[in-house]
């Protein structure tokens, strides 16, 4: 049910973009006001959710340790895994952000009772989310060649190496399947396992479609229906220079795709795609676990109402003389 | 053929669906985990019931040795009678026995021979049932004798304290503050 | 338990398919077994809490405020500004399900509201409703909902099935700790006087009488004194323990249940024992008698009310530095919270061990050092002289604590003590120990004896890799390092395990402990038989 | 605990590697600068309609490459029935010679390097 | 009609999408007048190709060895395909090239029959086997034997892999093992050059066929002593040379059948 909501509600966005630009021609709607809306929202959403987010302080240090604390010197501390030190931090903040340490924590690969060696579940989802991730990386690096004149070698070289491929199969890029593969993989889960599907919400599901949407639509006018790419760059470079041409003779393919890109930039400020910009504020993972060395301060600290000593004595004064301890005031 | 062969050949297929039918009975959203899940330490109640339905399937076959029966009936209602079940629902996994058999053997029982023989072996099963019965029982009651103990310690201990405070006076009245005889173990 | 008997064919009318139910709609029964009690208005009273008055969960009126609904949204509020764990734990969480199968609640009971992101989003679909654009405008369609005396219900039943273990936190992608969203949510709850009898009641004890168990300071001295005679009867050395010594070098801190019940006793003993075996210039303190804080499981304020005596003694007494016993919140509470709370400690200095000379850097600023460093290093510098074939009737194995395990990352030192004071010693398998070691099921404010159903079915994941450990290895004790533990396991794995005994740490230690001028041992700290030994028995 | 300092040079580092491109094309000072094809002064209409010769060119000349290689077939009739010899460079570059002026142009522009010029030879350059 | 290659192309990047589109809407995203359905309509039968060809070749030995140390058949060839001039064994490439006559046919023991030929240099080419072994063992199908018995190379297709070369017992196959451009005195702009990391060898000069030339080495001979032609012609010059003569082929114990026949002159 939750699937089918956010179904229709990109259907419905690819619909819009359809007719806006077969039916009415408004092109430049499609292909320069929105897209600059969308970059604009992306960016001041963006920042404005960090903001809101770093003006809550960090009033208690939380670091979750997975590992041995620095203790005695002759006991091996986990310096990653429980951080002793800034690079341990950094370290530890490395292997969660690029590989995914905790999704791959999952469970260990055992000997069952009955002597056959089994891989854990759910590394699965590990390897589908690093693989989503890692390749709309490297497309959007690809992208970058559009909005960059000229082009850096190291953009050249990774497009290089994703379309390896292509001396076999033309116009084929690794992470094109890669992300497609992923993104099934990732909407399927949440179908078909009942605890995921019971914890899923339409805008689960809405963000895997939208992203889906993009990724076949960009995938399509690369392949079946090939658009004049030297026409969109120059849109692009022009949209730098507030000058932006709309080339001609553009199938809606494109402005669909960008349409929908467009909704993903404007929707990722507002929605769970946060936890990209989040990782980095994790207090739990972004903590030196030296919480016992150097003091933490919270800010918003203020006294409270204990129970003192002088008064713990005054009431206990006479039990306390009964058996002999010493008293502040006889 | 016969029956009992037919019981005994089609094991995996009938111990299938019995551990699936087992797993239904836990709310929607858990049994994906709990029958996928293969790891004894990460899934230990999926583990213990599709380990232990199988020795009692071997048992029905065979001699029905009321010890190993017992041993893994226990290890399977141990675990549902803390779970949020009525005591019917705790035991009638057993009873899903005879469901996963009718269904899986459909053609084989065609004559009259063939259903004899399955009323015979559900007569067994009848009698695993009554058996879940008394360990069902047998695990509420040492639930509820945990629960005593704890409180009779904790009882305990309040009397060895309000014992302590008798001996003193002018101890602080005993009703009106918190900490003074009648405390819960931390 | 209904006792009426059903007859076949009404055991087999029984519909195996649940309905599939939106989690959306709170829907919650208060069964007895699966619940604690409520706090009773005297306790609330006495701490100054809102709201106070006598009330039981199993009933539909709960007596709330009237304005209960505003106290809550701008609890939220107020939280969202302090807290950016909260916030952040609320906007990130992409519900990817990898914390599902790992909260040992949803493990032993299939419930789905006990997988811990289903835990947070009891709270945050409130959160969304208030407080996000999309939440006022789409409703429902963006997981959000309106806040319900059902609810808070839903709440309240099943903030208080979290043990604050941070396992969920361990497998999370973007550490989302579901203890964070549970403390906040029972912080709300005791904002309009909702809270656990079991929390409440040792929250009023500690403050007024220093511990949790509410013994006041005679009782205290008579306690600790008739561990002593235990002492004397096991070893025949008369060993001294000073309470309230002000000079002494350094304060010792312990869970009152250390000094009050089985078989906590056994590692009090061993505590006393190898405190007079080194020649320590220490004292206990009558009025800082708890280490642990129940406060925790309250909020933090509370945490911080209860924890600010062990500072004030340790200033009053006079003493160098505390050393800590063997405790799981409370270390959680002391290593990550005490020096927030009630730092800085700048009255004491740098903690040395005054026998090995060793420092302990990691604990500069909160000087405050656990037992298990202690000894540890005591160890390791060839200090005590052990006989580790003391224990050998014990095969034991080990239960990382969740809060020293995760909350602090003390994992070697009790293994290393372990290994030198016994000879058979067994670990657990790899995924249920360490950082991922499952809970007892009964921490954070649990372990009342009405929720016994949940804790037992909470433990299961714990007990049955005891279990395993216990068929493979013949293990008959599970040592563990944290007073909770030692309350709550020894009912669980009577249920699940009957054949393993619980221990601490130190008992281990004051068995293994050979000290100058001792008569022959013929039993251990439980006054049970030595190994080989029984003959020899003449008391 | 606020981090701000962290928090804000991570704001800033995440500007710069959004506006990377901008930047980058700015310092190169050839932001607007757009390819300049010379197109064949004798010739009026290329292989197919230039329109879609811009976007699918790639198509057809592996549609070429595949039928002289594997098929043997030299000669491909047009959409409007002129026939032509498959090939790229006696055909296509026999217009579009040097290539430096007229493939190099855009392909340079949108970084889309073909393998092409690896083997085969320009006649019009060098 | 659509090419083979493209219908598959759009075929399959449709079914990994898992989309159905119809073709009309196809044709709407398509765009333009100009449907892709109508390129490459229209082909002409294949020209040159079809089971009424098979390509041979037969090498006058006795004329050939008349004139030892000639190089005209291979520097024609090599001219004409830029094959790079390598001095160096291991990375040498070649088309066209010579060997010891004891070599070439290490079968052949006989005295005196041959006295005449021992110790000379023989010319030695791709045979275009009829059962090549080399195609077999090629993993993306860059080699394949057309249907007029020409044993092709498709470079684009080459991923250097060399399984071919060790498939090949005649050493008929080169390595680029580096960038063959520098070593390429002057560029033949109507052939492409190869690239590093790709295996070539003689191809029966296919794109001088296709325009009615006869191969390079055959037209460079000054002794003619190479003849070409096709093998299924009963009249051509090719036949009446076999029928006539008696013929050798490079090892013939393998069962590659070659299609490059050696003979002595009468």
């Amino acid at each position: 049910m939750n699937a089918l909501y956010a179904f229709f509600a990109v259907a419905l966005l690819m619909l819009v973009a359809f007719f806006g630009v077969w039916g009415l021609g408004w092109n430049t709607l499609f292909a320069v006001m929105i897209p600059y809306a969308a970059l604009a929202i992306f960016i001041i959403g963006l920042i404005y959710r960090v903001v809101k987010w770093a003006r809550a302080p960090v009033p208690f240090h939380i670091p979750t340790t997975c590992g041995q604390q620095k203790s005695l010197p002759w006991i091996k501390s986990d310096r990653i895994e429980s951080p002793s030190s800034t690079m341990g931090v950094v370290a530890r903040m490395a292997m969660e952000i690029l590989l995914f340490r905790s999704l791959f924590r999952n469970d260990k690969v055992q000997l069952e009772d009955k002597k056959r060696v089994t891989f854990q579940g759910n590394r699965v989802l590990w390897l589908g989310g690093l693989v989503f991730h890692w390749s709309l990386l490297i497309i959007l690096f690809r992208h970058s060649r559009l909005f960059m004149q000229p082009v850096p070698d190291f953009m050249i070289f990774v497009r290089d190496i994703d379309g390896i491929l292509q001396g076999l199969i033309p116009a084929v890029f690794i992470t094109d399947i890669a992300i497609l593969m992923a993104l099934t993989y990732l909407f399927l889960r949440r179908v078909v396992f009942p605890q995921v599907r019971y914890i899923s919400l339409p805008s689960d599901y809405f963000a895997l479609f939208l992203l889906l949407g993009v990724v076949i639509l960009g995938v399509l006018v690369k392949t079946a229906w090939k658009v004049d790419i030297e026409g969109v760059k120059v849109l692009a470079m022009g949209m730098f220079t507030f000058n932006p041409v709309v080339p001609e003779g553009i199938g809606p393919a494109f402005y669909i795709h960008i349409f929908l890109a467009s909704v993903l930039l404007a929707y990722f400020p507002f929605s769970k795609l946060m936890h990209g910009p989040g990782i980095f504020l994790s207090p739990t993972r972004n903590l030196i676990n030296n919480s016992r060395a150097v003091r933490h301060i919270n800010p918003w600290d203020y006294p409270v109402k204990v129970h003192t000593y002088e008064e713990w004595e005054d009431e206990f004064r006479e039990a306390i003389r009964g058996v002999g301890l010493p008293l502040e005031k006889e | 053929m016969d029956l009992g062969q037919a019981i005994s050949q089609k094991k995996a297929a009938i111990l299938g669906k019995w551990f699936r039918l087992i797993m239904d009975t836990y709310p929607l959203d858990a049994s994906g985990f709990l029958g996928r899940e293969k790891d004894r330490f990460a899934n230990p109640v999926g583990y213990t019931i599709s380990r232990e339905i199988e020795v009692l399937y071997d048992e029905l076959l065979q001699d029905m040795d009321s010890e190993k029966l017992a041993a893994s009936l226990d290890s399977i209602i141990r675990i549902r009678s803390v779970q949020d079940y009525p005591p019917s629902e705790a035991v009638s996994f057993v009873f899903l026995l005879k469901k996963a058999i009718r269904e899986e053997l459909g053609d084989d029982i065609s004559d009259n021979q063939a259903y004899a023989d399955l009323l015979a072996f559900e007569a067994r099963i009848d009698k695993l049932a009554l058996l879940a019965l008394d360990i069902y029982t047998k695990c509420r009651e040492k639930i509820h004798q945990i629960r005593l103990n704890e409180v009779k310690t904790e009882t305990e201990r309040a009397f060895r304290l309000l014992e302590i405070t008798r001996r003193m006076h002018d101890v602080p009245d005993a009703e009106e503050h918190p900490g003074d005889g009648e405390n819960l173990s931390p | 338990m209904p006792e009426e008997k059903l007859k076949p064919e009404e055991i087999l009318d029984i519909s195996y398919t649940p309905p599939q139910k939106d989690w959306i709609k709170p829907d919650v029964k208060f069964k007895k077994g699966s619940f604690g009690y409520a706090a009773q208005g005297k306790h609330l009273k006495y701490l100054d809490l809102p709201n106070p008055r006598d009330w039981r969960p199993q009933e539909d009126d709960w007596q709330l405020p009237e304005d209960w609904e505003n106290i809550i949204v701008k609890g939220i509020k107020e939280r969202l500004g302090k807290n950016r764990a909260f916030q952040l734990f609320l906007d990130v969480c992409v519900r990817c399900g990898a914390c599902a199968d790992k909260c040992h609640f949803f493990i032993g009971s299939g419930d789905p509201k006990n997988m811990p992101v289903m835990r947070t989003e009891l709270l945050r679909s409130v959160y969304r409703k208030n407080f996000t654009m999309a939440g006022k405008i789409l409703g429902k369609l963006a997981g959000a909902r309106d806040l319900s005396v059902d609810v808070i219900k839903e709440w309240y039943y099943y903030f208080y099935q979290c043990t604050e273990c941070r396992r969920c936190s361990v497998f999370c992608p973007y550490g989302i700790d579901t203890c964070e969203i549970t403390m906040m949510g029972r912080e709300l709850l005791s904002l309009i006087g909702i809270n656990a009898n079991w929390v409440t009641e040792p929250v009023a004890n500690c403050f007024r009488t220093g511990n949790h168990l509410g013994v006041p300071p005679h009782a205290f001295k008579t306690s600790i004194d008739s561990a002593l005679e235990d002492i004397e009867d096991v070893t025949g050395i008369k060993v001294d323990a000073p309470i309230n010594k002000k000079g002494a070098e350094i304060l010792f801190i312990t869970p009152s249940a250390d000094y009050f019940a089985l078989p906590h006793w056994y590692t009090l003993m061993g505590y006393l024992m190898l405190f007079h075996e080194i020649g320590l210039d220490y004292t206990w303190s009558a009025y800082a008698s708890e280490g642990g804080n129940f406060g925790f499981f309250q909020s933090a304020e509370m945490a911080k009310r209860l924890n600010a005596k062990i500072y004030a003694e340790a200033k009053r007494l006079g003493v160098k530095w505390i050393l800590g016993g063997e405790c799981g919140h409370m270390w959680r509470v002391i290593h990550q919270y005490m020096d927030t709370y009630n730092g800085p400690a700048d009255f004491m200095e740098e903690p040395v061990s005054p026998i090995t000379g060793t420092k302990f850097e990691n604990a500069r600023s909160t000087k405050m050092v656990h037992i298990c460093e202690f000894t540890a290093d005591l160890i390791h510098n060839n200090k005590l002289k052990l006989d580790p074939s003391r224990n050998d009737k014990w095969r034991l194995t080990f239960h990382d604590s969740c809060n020293t395990s995760r909350g602090m990352g003390l994992l070697e030192e009790p293994r290393y003590v372990i290994n030198n004071t016994c000879n058979n010693f067994f670990e657990m398998p790899d995924n249920t120990i360490r950082e991922r070691t499952f809970c007892c099921g009964s921490g954070a404010g649990l372990g009342s004896d009405e929720n016994m159903e949940m804790r037992l079915r909470g433990g299961f994941p714990r007990a049955n890799a005891v279990r395993y450990v216990h068929e493979e290895h013949g293990v008959n004790l599970l040592s563990c390092i944290c007073a909770i533990d030692r309350a709550t396991l020894p009912p669980l794995l009577e249920y699940w395990v009957p054949e393993v005994q619980v221990s601490g740490v130190h008992e281990l230690v004051g068995n293994a402990l050979v000290m100058k001028g001792e008569k022959e041992r013929t039993t251990d700290l439980r006054g049970e038989p030595l190994n080989g030994k029984e003959g020899q028995e003449d008391v | 605990m606020y981090d701000a300092g962290k928090i804000i040079s991570g704001i800033i580092i995440f500007f710069i590697l959004v506006s990377f491109p901008i930047w980058i094309s700015a310092a190169s000072g050839t932001i607007g600068d757009v390819p300049e094809l010379n197109l064949p002064a004798d010739e009026e209409q290329c292989v197919e309609d230039a329109e879609w010769m811009r976007a699918n060119h790639m198509d057809l000349l592996i549609d070429w490459r595949e039928t002289v290689v594997r098929e043997g077939v030299r000669v491909y009739t047009a959409s409007d029935g002129k026939e032509y010899n498959m090939s790229l460079t006696d055909t296509c570059l026999d217009c579009h010679s040097p290539k430096a002026e007229f493939c190099d142009q855009c392909h340079d522009y949108v970084a889309a390097v073909p393998n092409c010029w690896s083997c085969h030879v320009d006649p019009g350059g060098s | 009609m659509e090419t083979n290659r493209r219908v598959f192309l759009k075929v399959a990047g449709l079914a990994t999408l898992g989309f159905m589109v119809t073709k009309p809407a196809l044709d709407v995203f398509a765009r333009g007048q100009f449907g892709e359905a109508s390129v490459g309509e229209a082909l002409d039968p294949p020209h040159e190709v079809g089971t009424t060809t098979k390509w041979g070749m037969a090498v006058n030995l006795t004329a050939c060895s008349e004139k030892d140390g000639c190089t005209a058949c291979t520097d024609a060839c090599h001219d004409y395909h830029n094959v790079p001039d390598i001095d160096n064994k291991e990375e040498e490439i070649k088309w066209i090239w010579t060997a010891p006559y004891e070599k070439v046919f290490p079968e052949h023991g006989n005295e005196f029959i041959e006295d005449d030929l021992r110790g000379s240099e023989v010319m030695v080419l791709c045979n275009h086997c009829e059962h090549p072994p080399c195609i077999k063992v090629c993993p993306t199908r860059a080699t394949w034997k057309r249907e007029d018995g020409i044993v092709m190379m498709d470079f684009h297709r080459c991923i250097g892999c060399r399984y071919c070369m060790a498939g090949c017992p005649y050493g008929a196959r080169s390595f680029n093992w580096k960038d063959p451009r520098p070593f390429i005195k002057e560029t033949n702009p109507d052939f492409p050059t190869r690239t590093r990391g790709v295996v070539e060898k003689c191809n029966f000069c296919a794109k001088r066929l296709s325009k009615g030339l006869q191969p390079a080495c055959v037209e460079a001979c000054p002794e003619k002593a190479l003849t070409f032609g096709n093998l299924l012609d009963d009249h051509s010059e090719l036949r009446e040379i076999l029928a006539t003569h008696t013929i050798v082929r490079r090892l013939p114990e393998l069962g590659t059948e070659p299609n490059v026949y050696y003979y002595k002159a009468d």
